[in-house]
């Protein structure tokens, strides 16, 4: 029984000395086995490992890493992982802060920035950082060097974020450059689109039958991109309107979009020296419910039986049925939407159709205003500059220059 | 007044949402959380004129004895009904119990379900129509995205023997090949273009929203 | 669909559902009074679900749990977030929007959510839509495997190619500054091409999702008039089934009467 | 006015009664119809298949009554198949009326797990859904761009409280919960363009693993994200929800339709084929 106990203090005695350094962690457990095995040799340890502030974060993390140890080859059986522990001062109290399985280089320990929670973690604040090598048996293990101080403290400029950063003050230099261009009255060409010159051909139609012209907004909100191309170019068809004292019907789906619609519309017959014949009646309000909506201006459609609907804006679902029961009522249709679902309805059941962003460069053409056009340059000068980047990179990725692709990878945090 | 201080605002607010995307620290984090707070509440009051707007349009419908003026008055009714349901008969307004409440639930179910679901089935009679009687082969366009629309369609149809298996491919390979070419297009153009839209409104030179004073 | 008997509420509560639901399809013969009632009645109640949903779901807990500290005589001053009182008070501002004289202090509200919602659209747009697509288009095509395993192989070189050459041709098509003449006329004809295939496959994916709406209300149809009938006590609902669809049966056969008339004069 | 002429002015009526009997016929007669599964379909199954209990999965329901057709089945089939496998899930509502809609299929669903049920050979005890415990359905907000970009930042900016108004930090399973970074994934049913700001605001700013379910009509325009690795799974349309519902074992309203789907897909087809000879036969007589 005695020499059982001299082994087993032997035991005791070896795990103690080998975890130098190892202040209070936790005590080898009891094996209480009455097997008895020689103490395997610790794993190596880890050398030259290295901590520093986690980039581009909002603080309160550090990112640890090391080179493998020496003892980590594949189906190792020594080598279990790295547990990787903080303290506030080198002999400080050493907590384990994760553990990484075998194979792994590198740990990113986040705390919270809340002071209340647990895990909090102040940034501008020296911690130590060490990697223990963990083998299957919890007694044997290898501790690093310790290495610090290091600090976390969050960035101001997330450097992951440049290329978006490029691309849009590449585009706002462009934009603003075009705009300023255009409105010092630099005629910029813009190809004729066959949408746009059947807009006037239907005005002038809906004038010699005398009948209506409809316009729908579609179910954007007054902030939606397309709504607002919409609001340019019902600006510009309702000065038309004024000037052929032709009809304008133009029921609106949202309220916001009602009033300044409305607002576009007087502002146009103000601009055609005709601000009586404006009444508010021509742009009323229907409904917040989409297909009620439809209903209603189907209703109003086979009533008023319009020369010409304009559908320009944000549309869904009852986009088909709009154009069906326009064709129906036998007007000119020309639609136009950047909704890329209901364009294939569209295309089939009207006469013309502005394709996504045709809307938009419909708005600057009718427009004609220096900023619309403006900025349409902008844009065409941004796609140029895509197609030939995609291009490039296209050879690029073909020909075996991969960091010229990898230029352009942005990860998503 | 009018003008200037709105565009000042728009201006300030839409750069700092800018930078706020490119500064991790967790002061832009602390604005974005205070900006979003502050405009949940200025959306909902928003939505509120919508609401008041119907009401108006109804209440003028009723009022001139308009065309179908009666049934703006069920639409009236059914608006007072549901709030009422909704505040659970006005007895809890400041505690969500409205929601569970049997007739609110029911009226839900039973009325607005159904009415709104079978609104769009009529979609599937339009295009049966229309495609009996609008969708023709006009140009080598439309013939083309007719042939596109016809292949898919066939895709899930088991009655071609040993065709199916090549449809299905064809069906396949279309929406990976020449529909992702197509939409990948369309999703840069339009994403230039909100930019592009986006920039003209902070830096006030589209004040179209504003309408003019 | 297995059928369940049903209680007396559910039977009125789905005759009242398959009533309404005929209504609406009353609308495909001809607009009438049981469709105009459905569709105001819907456009009602979908308000007040609205305005209860913008209650419960958005002011209650959001603006009054966070001021219900304080009390309204001080105007929430005294409670602990007072400051959320500044959206109410902007919020308050944008009902403005409808008279006429003081419409102009509705813009402050309207500017700053306009302000947030565009600055935070650019750089995630930017990134989402042509950064990622752009990125997404440099791939290497294996030209090894240029034909493909199979008839019309995704995974294939000529796939890959034709993905990428697709894209520019389509992104072409959108360039406005450059009359389409010479070897570009060739360049935009070939992206509306791939243009006009894109729109045919979302057309024919379409076509289900329409079909789909219509043949689910042949399955609640079917599953009402069958649970209706299963039940053991078929007495009072057979008189309440025989009024939603007798009435429609009834108008169909006046209608087809007057049809016969019209034919035999015309 | 040749036959063709006569044939097109027909009213569109008899048109109308055409589809509805066939429809209506085909629902009558009981027949299978198979499905073939699409792999952007697998790998949303496979992708929750691999989940563990106790993983939290984010479900958007956006989508109104308009869309319920196609989109129901999905939401029923994967929310059935993660609540089996013991998953929490957190709701949300961020269409006008979706609010209705998650609460109906909460219900319906939490009904159909009190029967035991066998899929792919697993036989799944009866279980009760607590809120709370197994869910939170956090409700709606407008403005779904501004609510998604909130939510990552911390679920409790736009949701102080749930959709029954119980404050967030009183149910036990959003102890610890702070933003996506706890979700294993988001799973956005929508028929709505809240899908792309899921896209823009969620996945492009958070990085979290996104996987759709669309309505027919958007189905065929996401590819592009598919593509790019943005999103990593989709179910298009009825035969979206018809493919999981098979790979789930979970026969639903889906598969019983798909019959409906194939006669009437033959009779658009035949309508578009008679109208456009009727239109080349009438455009070559009109030629001569």
């Amino acid at each position: 029984m005695k020499e059982i106990l001299m082994v087993f203090l032997a035991l005791l005695l070896a795990g103690g000395i080998s975890s130098a350094g190892a202040q209070e962690s936790a005590p080898p457990p009891d094996t209480g086995t009455l097997v008895v095995t020689p103490a395997p040799a610790p794993p190596a340890p880890v050398t030259n490992l290295n901590a520093k502030d986690k980039p581009n974060d909002h603080g309160a993390g550090v990112v640890v890493t090391w080179p493998p140890s020496a003892d980590d080859v594949v189906g190792s059986t020594k080598v279990f992982g790295y547990a990787i522990l903080r303290a506030a001062t080198p002999e400080g109290p050493f907590l384990e802060r994760g553990r990484v399985p075998i194979g792994e280089g590198v740990f990113e320990d986040q705390g919270s920035l809340d002071e209340v929670s647990p895990d909090y973690m102040a940034d501008h604040v020296d911690y130590y950082y060490k990697v223990r090598v963990i083998s299957p048996d919890t007694t044997v293990y290898a501790d690093s060097e310790i290495i610090g101080p290091v600090q976390s403290s969050g960035q101001w400029f997330n450097t992951n974020k440049v290329p978006v950063l490029i691309f849009v003050l590449c585009f706002t230099t462009l934009a603003i450059f075009f705009i300023n261009h255009a409105r010092r009255g630099a005629n910029l060409f813009i190809r004729p689109l066959a949408g746009i010159e059947a807009v006037d051909e239907a005005i002038g139609r809906a004038t010699e039958m005398g009948r209506p012209i409809l316009y729908v907004l579609g179910l954007g909100t007054a902030s939606e991109i397309a709504t607002i191309a919409s609001f340019t170019i019902l600006g510009r068809v309702s000065k038309k309107v004024a000037e052929y004292q032709t009809g304008l019907i133009v029921p609106c789906y949202d309220p916001i979009v009602m009033t300044v619609a409305q607002e576009t519309v007087k502002a146009s017959y103000l601009d055609a020296g005709r601000p009586d014949a404006y009444n508010d009646d021509m742009v009323y309000f229907v409904t917040q419910s989409q297909f009620a909506y439809v209903a209603a201006v189907n209703g109003t459609m086979l009533r008023e039986l319009p020369a010409t609907n304009i559908y320009m804006g944000k549309f869904f679902a009852e986009s088909l049925i709009l154009a069906e029961t326009g064709a129906l009522a036998g007007s000119i249709q020309i639609a136009g939407t950047d909704e890329v679902a209901q364009i294939p309805f569209f295309v089939v059941a009207c006469d013309y159709t502005l394709i996504g962003e045709e809307l938009y460069a419909a708005s600057a053409y009718l427009g004609r205003e220096p900023v619309l056009l403006g900025s349409l340059k902008a844009q065409d000068y941004a796609k140029a500059a895509i197609m030939i980047l995609a291009v490039v990179g296209f050879l690029a990725a073909n020909f075996g220059w991969v960091d010229f692709v990898n230029l352009f990878n942005v990860p998503s945090n | 007044m009018k003008r200037q201080i709105p565009l000042a605002l728009v201006f300030f607010f839409g750069v700092l949402m800018i930078i706020q995307y490119f500064v991790p620290h967790e002061a832009s984090e602390w604005t974005f959380e205070f900006l979003m707070d502050w405009i949940y509440i200025i959306g909902i009051f928003a939505l509120a004129l919508g609401i008041w707007s119907l009401v108006k349009v109804s209440w003028d419908k009723i009022r001139l004895r308009r065309e179908n003026w009666q049934y703006a008055i069920v639409t009236l009714l059914g608006l007072v009904a549901m709030i009422c349901f909704g505040f659970d008969y006005f007895r809890n307004v400041f505690n969500a119990a409205g929601l569970q409440n049997f007739m609110f639930r029911h009226f839900f179910d039973y009325i607005m379900i159904p009415i709104q679901s079978t609104m769009f089935s009529l979609l599937a009679f339009f295009i049966a129509s229309a495609s009996y009687r609008a969708f023709r082969a006009r140009s080598l366009l439309a013939s083309l995205l007719l042939l596109a629309a016809l292949i898919v369609m066939i895709r899930f149809n088991p009655y071609f023997g040993p065709l199916t298996a090549y449809l299905e491919q064809t069906a396949s390979w279309l929406l990976n090949v020449p529909n992702l070419a197509a939409k990948r297009a369309i999703v840069i153009g339009v994403g230039l273009g909100m930019v592009a839209t986006a920039l003209k409104v902070i830096l006030g030179i589209e004040r179209a929203y504003l309408g003019k004073d | 669909m297995e059928t369940t008997t049903m209680s007396m509420g559910t039977f009125l509560w789905t005759s009242l559902g398959a009533f309404l639901t005929l209504g609406i399809f009353s609308f495909l013969y001809k607009d009438n009074p049981f469709y105009k009632f459905a569709e105001h009645l819907v456009v009602g109640v979908s308000a007040g679900y609205f305005v209860i949903i913008l209650w419960h779901n958005g002011l209650q807990p959001n603006l009054f749990n966070r001021l219900n500290d304080g009390n309204f005589y001080l105007l929430w001053l005294n409670s602990a977030h007072w400051w959320y009182i500044i959206p109410a008070i902007l919020g308050v501002m944008m009902w403005t929007r409808f008279s006429h004289k003081y419409s102009w202090v509705s813009r402050w509200p309207i500017a700053m959510y306009i302000g947030i919602a565009t600055g935070l659209a650019i750089p995630l747009e930017m990134k989402n839509r042509v950064l990622t697509q752009l990125y997404a288009s440099m791939r290497d095509v294996q030209w090894n495997n240029f034909l493909g395993n199979g008839f019309l192989d995704n995974t294939a070189g000529f796939s890959q190619l034709l993905v990428f050459v697709g894209t520019i041709a389509a992104l072409f098509y959108f360039f406005f500054s450059k009359e389409h003449t010479g070897a570009f006329k060739g360049v935009a004809k070939f992206g509306i091409w791939i243009l006009m295939i894109g729109f045919g496959a979302s057309f024919g994916y379409t076509v289900m999702a329409r079909i789909s709406l219509f043949a689910q209300r042949i399955q609640i149809l079917d599953l009402y008039t069958e649970s209706s009938w299963a039940d053991s006590a078929p007495g009072t609902f057979l008189f309440v089934w025989f009024i939603v669809f007798g009435i429609f049966i009834l108008l169909a056969l006046v209608e087809f009467i007057r049809w016969l008339g019209r034919a035999k004069t015309a | 006015m040749n036959i063709f002429e006569r044939m097109m002015s027909v009213d569109r009526r008899w048109v109308f009664l055409f589809l509805a009997l066939v429809c209506v016929l085909t629902y009558k007669v009981d027949f299978e119809v198979e499905v073939r599964v699409t792999d952007e379909v697998r790998k949303i199954y496979n992708f929750i298949d691999t989940l563990k209990p106790g993983d939290y999965i984010f479900v958007a329901i956006d989508y109104d009554p308009n869309s319920l057709a196609e989109l129901h089945p999905m939401t029923y089939a994967i929310v059935e198949q993660a609540w089996r496998k013991n998953m929490k899930i957190v709701f949300t509502a961020l269409s006008q009326n979706g609010p209705g809609m998650a609460d109906q299929a909460i219900r319906d669903i939490s009904d159909s797990l009190k029967l035991v049920k066998t899929y792919n050979g697993i036989t799944y005890p009866t279980r009760d859904i607590v809120n709370g415990i197994d869910y939170i359905f956090l409700g709606y907000k407008p403005y779904p761009a501004l609510v998604i970009a909130g939510m990552g930042q911390n679920f409790r900016l736009p949701f102080p409280t749930d959709y029954y108004g119980t404050p967030l930090d009183s149910l036990p399973m959003m102890r610890g919960i702070q933003n996506y970074n706890q979700m294993k994934c988001v799973i956005d049913i929508s028929g709505t363009s809240g899908i792309d700001m899921w896209i823009a605001y969620g996945q492009t700013r958070y990085g979290f693993p996104l996987a759709l379910g669309l309505t027919g009509v958007m189905a065929a325009d996401y590819y592009p994200y598919l593509n790019s690795g943005q999103v990593f799974g989709m179910m298009g349309g009825i035969l979206g929800a018809a493919q999981y519902e098979k790979l789930a074992d979970n026969a639903g309203s889906a598969l019983d339709m798909m019959r409906i789907q194939l006669y009437a897909h033959m009779v658009i087809i035949l309508f578009i084929i008679i109208g456009n000879i009727g239109f080349l036969v009438s455009r070559r007589a009109k030629n001569q």
